[in-house]
């Protein structure tokens, strides 16, 4: 691992960014609560803090994209007035969101010069930029082609061009949000070796993340964000990842799940040589092989965009088979061939996706509405033609019970429960059907603490139960805390398997970046 | 979590899409002002070419049951995300099915030919609808631009068999033969004075008693059918909707024949009820109505009946209008058809921030004077 | 020879009959490259070539009434981005709506100003654009070949024909070659990227739509005062659905919408000369497929059988930060 | 057998019984009628056609006092509410404009007995109906002797509006006329469509006027409608000679149109009026030709400078002729084809 550690050299100078009692509200939700913040000229700072603390919504606040309710905004000392992005810009703050703002359909310099094209004709300005942008890559190792069309380079790649676009703007904050998300270890090392570089230069880097060994490996300073509320400010090289996960979350989280030894039965689910294409033809998973029993949950672990989320969706019934094939109880089951959702879900295979609002809910539906998406043929919720929606809203009532929805009521939009609810309604649905396999993707994302270990003590008890459960997670706590096996996927490859026992995340992350399963450990023997 | 305040139905079904309205017909009132003409004697006229007389009535509903098919028509669709803007072209090219059953199966019996009249429109609109789903549906064109193709398409098609293979011998007018005296749908008066009723001759007939079945049809298919749920999801989330089993591409194409069908009953009025022969443009924009009335209907059947009489009304009054005031055509009427699309389909966002506010207001000032 | 002064009439007339498609289409091109569809251009025509017939009619001056036109083009323009910019409202039924209001408005205040059921009076030659003879034509009349080329085919248009010919390359400077252009293009693809790049997507969006109405107007001009007389109700027939299925067709770009136009006004310029006439072998034409091929060969582009027409990535998206 | 007589006699009295009606019912005999006009989709200022009809109404208006109701057709499915409409409101006579609304006529007569009601262009046999026809070929045949004569360039071309025999009938007197004056002449025809758009569509029949003229017409005869204006506006711009139909044309464009084949629709829809008011009104089938003054050609200050002599003594002759049956021209309704 890279390591940089803070340096401690900050002290008296001007901070870069201070923020004061900024506060923001989108409608109910209070997303900023009076946040004060220092950032320190030429230091790496990070900011931490769980999904939806507010950590996106005060750096767009810094970068114009939202105006606070409240607060003030100094940059070097000065009162700066952001109205916009372009008063950001002018004030030298630069910003890399989380899903990148290129135009796909444009080559690299024309994303750089966006904005800032230097004369109404584009040839004059482009010449310069093209000069200018050779010079910014030279100075900080960023290598690109400045002619290539952004929608064919790498995340990673465009990424550096999104840095680029922000250099070239005369940054000299860059704002990066959650820059690792979709990134390989690598292509991170990568990354913050970038930033250490901008830091040499002078530069001031903000680096937003929920994940605690970046903020150890890469920062200075360190702020945490917890439900809006700023908790925190520590000296990377003075506190702890315990200290700031307990911080995070405001109490010591159990870490590992109480739950008892696994009782492995039967292989429900087994997979052969299966490879999955997405819409564009490009071959997500490849060859991948295993089996899950009956009585068991096997982990599958990975950075997201690895080939993960389409092995779900293509065992959900959603995407179809390339090659390979699928058995559920010794029965072929491959996705595609006549075999859908919906075939799926009569022969028991129970599905809570990644993507709860784009994929499992209709937010526009009443509660009873989306409790029964995907069992709408069964007889139980029908009259020999009409749906019987009396019976349709007991059963929702019922679920709503036995998962502790709040507010119980059937009626009401899907869209007005909390993201925890329409969660465990999901959950409610899927598991009460008491099916042979259960598929679940990033179970507890966006969902608050509560209901995170209400959720997980389900599909333990799913487990216990005697069912095959198969979960996706990009949270390695999750994955190890449930988990009986671990598999790990990279570049759509599994490249091994690790037992709950023997997993921790050094082995898992030397595995994600697609280290070899045994070389990984003999690593890991090592340090 | 959520920040939207739900309106109660009544706002949403009721005051909003009444507030839209009032909208639009304050802005035709202004015109008919900068015209130089009374607004309100326009209404009056209106309002009497509409209801003043017993003919007037079967006027208006005459025209409401073609804005009833074609409505629904559109709401299908529109409940499985799709935007149908073909309805003129699938009507169009289902009144040629009608026609061609009416004058080829002319041996059958009435009652036999009630039905055959109606699944002939049926798969030939239906089937007109089924290219544009198919392309959508499998192959990704864009619907919108496709159903606009298809209407010209259908205008161009219809033209070439009605001049050169439907026109009867010696006709110099474009259009087919006339129907067999008794295979025509029976007109409502007619049928009431079988009762003993007296009503005014109007070409109102059987087609509005079709209307309204086929009104409370698509209210339990979209409603109480697990296929009317499969519609509406995928047109809320055609993702999610994959997600549990739901074939997005079967269900547009579903909904899209059915929508087609209920635009092609427009011809079981206009051929079989009132025509009795297949006319050029017999569908007269009734198709391009059809999107006003959906949208101020809210997609719902009862919203659309009752936008649909509305329109009803518009278009029998508009006529007496043009008899009465030689200044203002019956295009007074497609103004305020186009100002209805406008402010409560592309506009309707625009009150309802201001409603919501009020509301709220109202709703906690309520609630404060109860806990006092 | 005599086949060879066919071709020179057919492709002449090919000329005068895709000048509107030509000026629509690119005004559907600056809308729909920044995101937002325009299917109201069929309205906006109608609207422009109502106003530039009635001012027309009153100043006694073809600029005047092209004037009116693009004021009156662009002020639906404006309200076209009215609903679907501000206040995000749906960009076909927006368009739907703007389509059908013209079709009774000007048909309405054309009989309040006229009464002569919704047209306007003929136009005489000082209200209405004049042929123009382009330098040397007569004196090349003569000769072979070319002389019919230069004489026939490319002089004796009007202006608004040399402007809408002029107006495909120009657009093609602005779109690619320009600031305006550049950021036109990635508020059409991806506004975000606009929107933090510093600029406002907003008034990005409104100044496209405002290039589309200037461009609409004069569509809407010359089927009024130059190509025709006089405005008549309804007097676009379609028009505007050719060119938007000409833009579609074109795939979003000058030139390709340029060809499509050319082979869209042939189509219609051959039909018309082939209506009732019957061909040794072939007998009579059917017209009408000549006339449905515009809408036919659109629909096969669409359908992805030659080649793909990829439509601007947040074409008929609102822009809505997102949360 | 007894009853045969009494069978007889009212068939026989049947056969008269519109006849009857229409001369001696007393309440026909009226002062006061509430005469209406249903024009067609072209519209009452189509400059041609309807505008003809329009000019007779509103004569019968100024000369009688006697003020009426019209309708502009949107489409042809209005036809029917529109006759309706007048029917009931006690409107009668109803003038009915142009052969596309022949067959909602026939619809609706039927249902009002009492009313009287005429069309133009086309023959409705019901017994209280008058169907008012032209023989167009008689006059197309002159005018295209004059285009014939006119001509320097031995080319004249016609434009006709929707592709049907009532047309054809006329560019078919168009062509003989032209080959009697000039046995060697080269006469063009094009039409515009199929279709009722056909009558509006000015643009397309300046194409198409456009086109014959660059195939060498120098005179050009439009017999479109409201499509027409579009083919003189085209011949004016492009300094070649048009000729009118229906209404007379001439002053359009004065010195750019050779002359009008004039359509006397005022005079039927007057004569209409005029009939219903004096009580003389009758059933049946009416055609109009030059004899019966009808149908005309136009000469007047507009065109006086275009005619020479021979060509207004060579039309004059003819039309004698026709009218004495020394010509006698073939009538394209009749097998649908044109001798050459």
């Amino acid at each position: 691992m890279h390591q940089m550690h803070g340096t401690g050299e900050t002290g008296a100078v001007q901070p870069a960014i201070e923020l004061r009692g900024i506060d923001k509200r989108f409608g109910a939700v209070h997303a900023n609560k009076e946040i004060d913040l220092k950032v320190d000229k030429g230091t790496i700072h990070g900011i931490v803090g769980e999904n939806g603390a507010g950590k996106s919504t005060l750096m767009s606040i810094l970068y114009g994209f939202y105006q606070a309710d409240g607060g003030t905004i100094h940059v070097d000392g000065k009162l700066c007035d952001i109205k916009g992005s372009e008063d950001a810009i002018a004030a030298g703050i630069g910003m890399v969101h989380q899903h990148f703002m290129l135009v796909e359909t444009f080559s690299v310099l024309e994303n750089v010069i966006l904005g800032v094209e230097g004369g109404a004709v584009l040839r004059d300005g482009v010449d310069k930029a093209r000069v200018e942008l050779e010079r910014l890559e030279r100075e900080y190792s960023l290598d690109i082609d400045p002619d290539a069309i952004v929608g064919d380079l790498s995340v990673g790649l465009q990424q550096r061009v999104e840095i680029l676009k922000a250099l070239y703007r005369g940054a000299e904050i860059l704002i990066l949000d959650e820059p690792t998300g979709v990134l390989t270890p690598q292509e991170a090392d990568h990354l913050f070796r970038i930033l250490a570089t901008l830091k040499e230069q002078g530069k001031t880097v903000v680096l937003i993340t929920h994940k605690l060994r970046e903020i150890m490996a890469a920062t200075d300073n360190v702020s945490v964000m917890r439900q809006g509320a700023m908790v925190a400010d520590r000296k990377t090289a003075q506190t702890s990842p315990e200290e700031l996960s307990e911080l995070m979350v405001g109490r010591r989280v159990l870490l590992r799940l109480e739950k008892g030894e696994a009782n492995p039965g039967a292989t429900v689910l087994q997979v052969n040589d299966l490879c999955v294409d997405n819409a564009q033809g490009v071959r997500k998973v490849k060859n991948a092989s295993f089996t899950v029993r009956a009585g068991e949950i096997v982990g599958i672990a990975g950075v997201s965009g690895n080939g993960q989320s389409e092995l779900l969706e293509a065992l959900g019934g959603i995407r179809s088979a390339s090659e390979g094939s699928v058995l559920l109880n010794d029965q072929d089951v491959t996705p595609g061939k006549g075999v859908d959702a919906a075939e799926l879900r009569k022969r028991g295979v129970a599905h809570v996706p990644e993507d709860r609002h784009r994929m499992a809910m209709v937010t526009g539906f009443t509660a009873k509405e989306a409790a029964i998406l995907g069992y709408e043929d069964d007889p139980a919720y029908n009259n020999s033609i009409l749906l019987d929606w009396h019976a349709i809203s007991k059963a929702t009532a019922n679920m709503m019970l036995e998962f502790d929805v709040r507010p119980d009521d059937p009626d009401l939009k899907a869209a007005n429960f909390s993201g925890g609810n329409q969660q465990k309604l999901v959950l409610a649905r899927e598991i009460m059907r008491d099916p042979e396999l259960l598929l679940v993707g990033q179970p507890t994302r966006g969902v608050d603490i509560g209901a995170i270990e209400f959720i997980h003590k389900r599909i333990v008890a799913m487990r216990d139960a005697g069912k095959a459960v198969l979960l996706v997670s990009v949270e390695l706590d999750e994955i190890m805390s449930l988990a009986d096996r671990i598999l790990v996927m990279c570049d759509g490859v599994i490249i091994g398997e690790v037992s709950a026992a023997e997993a921790n995340e050094r082995v898992l992350g030397l595995m994600m970046a697609g280290v070899d399963p045994n070389e990984a450990k003999a690593v890991e023997g090592q340090a | 979590m959520s920040n939207v305040v739900q309106l109660p139905r009544w706002i949403d079904v009721g005051v909003l899409p009444l507030l839209n309205l009032l909208l639009a017909l304050v802005v035709s009132a202004l015109l008919v002002l900068a015209i130089g003409e009374n607004p309100v004697e326009v209404v009056e006229i209106l309002l009497y070419g509409a209801f003043g007389y017993d003919e007037a009535w079967g006027y208006t509903l005459y025209y409401t049951t073609n804005f009833v098919f074609t409505g629904l028509s559109f709401a299908v669709a529109f409940h499985c995300g799709l935007f149908n803007i073909g309805a003129e072209g699938q009507a169009y090219v289902g009144g040629l099915g009608v026609t061609l059953a009416a004058l080829y199966l002319d041996f059958l019996p009435f009652p036999l030919m009630l039905v055959v009249g109606m699944m002939a429109a049926a798969i030939f609109g239906a089937a007109w609808a089924y290219i544009p789903a198919y392309l959508q549906a499998r192959r990704g064109s864009h619907i919108v631009i496709t159903t606009i193709m298809f209407n010209f398409i259908a205008s161009s098609l219809m033209v070439y068999l009605l001049v050169n293979v439907l026109r009867p011998q010696g006709s110099m007018t474009p259009e087919s033969e006339q129907i067999a005296e008794h295979l025509r749908l029976p007109f409502i008066h007619d049928m009431a004075a079988a009762f003993g009723i007296d009503m005014a001759s109007s070409p109102l007939n059987l087609s509005f008693v079709y209307a309204i079945a086929a009104s409370i049809l698509v209210w339990m298919f979209i409603w109480h059918t697990r296929w009317g749920y499969a519609i509406r999801t995928v047109g809320a989330n055609a993702v999610a909707a994959t997600y549990g089993g739901i074939d997005p591409g079967r269900y547009i194409i579903i909904a899209m024949m059915i929508s087609g069908a209920l635009a092609s009953f427009m011809a079981l009025n206009e051929v079989m009820g009132v025509q009795h022969r297949l006319l050029i443009d017999f569908t007269a924009g009734y198709g391009f109505v059809g999107i006003a009335v959906a949208l101020m209907g809210r997609n719902h059947p009862f919203g659309i009946f009752l936008a649909a009489l509305l329109f009803g009304m518009l278009y029998q009054g508009g006529a007496e209008l043009s008899f009465e005031i030689p200044t203002i055509s019956n295009d007074m009427v497609v103004v305020i058809q186009g100002l209805v699309i406008l402010f409560t389909g592309a506009m309707e966002h625009m009150f309802r921030p201001r409603v919501t506010k009020i509301y709220t207001a109202w709703r906690l000032r309520r609630d404060r004077m109860e806990a006092a | 020879m005599e086949n060879f002064e066919l071709v020179i009439l057919l492709l002449d007339a090919t000329l005068r009959t895709s000048t509107p498609l030509i000026l629509a289409a690119l005004a559907g091109m600056f809308s729909e490259r920044s995101g937002t569809i325009n299917l109201a251009l069929e309205g906006m025509m109608l609207g422009g070539a109502f106003a530039a017939a009635a001012v027309a009619y009153y100043a006694g001056s073809p600029w005047v009434g092209l004037l009116a036109a693009i004021a009156a083009t662009i002020a639906l323009s404006l309200l076209h981005g009215f609903a679907c910019i501000t206040h995000k409202g749906n960009q076909v039924v927006s368009g739907m709506a703007i389509n059908i209001l013209m079709s009774g408005f000007t048909a309405l205040v054309g009989i309040a100003l006229f009464a002569q059921g919704g047209k306007t009076p003929a136009l005489d030659k000082a209200s209405r654009f004049q042929p123009i003879t382009l330098p040397g034509a007569e004196a090349v009349r003569d000769v072979p070949i070319l002389g019919p080329i230069y004489f026939e085919l490319l002089s004796g248009h009007n202006i608004l024909v040399y402007i809408a010919f002029f107006a495909v390359p120009a657009a093609w400077w602005v779109m690619y070659r320009t600031r305006f252009g550049l950021r036109l293009r990635a508020v059409g693809e991806n506004p975000g990227a606009v929107d933090t790049a510093g600029i406002s997507v907003v008034l990005m969006r409104y100044r496209a739509v405002v290039c589309s109405g200037v461009l609409v107007g004069m569509s809407g001009a010359y089927l009024s005062t130059a190509q025709g007389a006089s405005f008549l109700q309804d007097m676009t027939a379609g028009k505007g659905y050719i060119a938007l299925a000409a833009m579609v067709f074109g795939k979003w770009r000058p030139f390709p919408a340029l060809f499509a136009c050319l082979l869209f006004g042939f189509l219609d310029a051959a039909a018309t000369r082939l209506q009732g006439v019957i061909l040794p072998g072939i007998g009579e034409v059917p017209v009408q497929l000549v006339q449905a091929l515009p809408y036919v060969l659109t629909v096969i582009l669409l359908a992805g059988f030659i080649g793909r027409a990829t439509p601007p990535k947040a074409l008929g998206r609102a822009y809505v930060k997102e949360r | 057998m007894q009853r045969k007589p009494l069978l007889g006699a009212i068939a026989v009295l049947s056969a008269f019984l519109p006849g009857i009606i229409a001369t001696s019912s007393p309440s026909f005999a009226d002062e006061t009628i509430k005469p209406a006009v249903v024009y067609s989709t072209g519209g009452k200022f189509d400059g041609a056609f309807n505008q003809s009809a329009f000019t007779g109404a509103e004569k019968f208006k100024t000369d009688t006092g006697i003020d009426y109701r019209e309708f502009e057709l949107r489409n042809d499915t209005q036809s029917q509410q529109a006759i309706r409409t007048f029917a009931r409101d006690g409107h009668d006579p109803v003038v009915v404009i142009g052969f596309q609304q022949a067959s909602a006529l026939a619809e609706v007569a039927p249902e009002f007995p009492e009313t009287r009601f005429a069309i133009v262009d086309m023959v409705v046999d019901q017994p209280n109906v008058q169907s008012v026809v032209f023989r167009e070929h008689e006059g197309s045949f002159i005018v295209g002797m004059l285009a014939a004569m006119a001509s320097n360039s031995n080319t004249i071309g016609a434009v006709g509006g929707m592709d049907i025999p009532l047309i054809r009938r006329m560019t078919c007197g168009y062509q003989l006329g032209a080959h009697y004056a000039k046995p060697d002449a080269n006469v063009l025809v094009n039409f515009v469509g199929t279709t009722g758009a056909a009558w509006n569509d000015p643009i397309r029949g300046g194409e198409l006027t456009k086109t014959q003229i660059g195939k060498g017409a120098d005179v050009v005869l439009q017999l479109a409608g409201g499509t027409g204006i579009g083919v003189l506006q085209a011949a004016s711009d492009a300094k070649i000679l048009g000729i009118g139909s229906d209404a007379n044309q001439n002053g359009l464009h004065p010195g750019q149109v050779l002359t009008s084949m004039v359509k006397h629709v005022d005079v039927a829809v007057y004569e209409a009026f005029k009939a219903a008011r004096d009580g003389n009104w009758q059933p049946g089938i009416k055609s109009l030709g030059l004899a019966e003054g009808g149908i005309d050609w136009a000469l007047d200050e507009n065109n006086r400078d275009l005619m020479t002599d021979d060509m207004e003594v060579a039309a004059k002759k003819a039309k004698a002729d026709i009218i004495s049956g020394k010509i006698t021209i073939h009538d394209y309704m009749i097998d649908n084809t044109c001798p050459n």
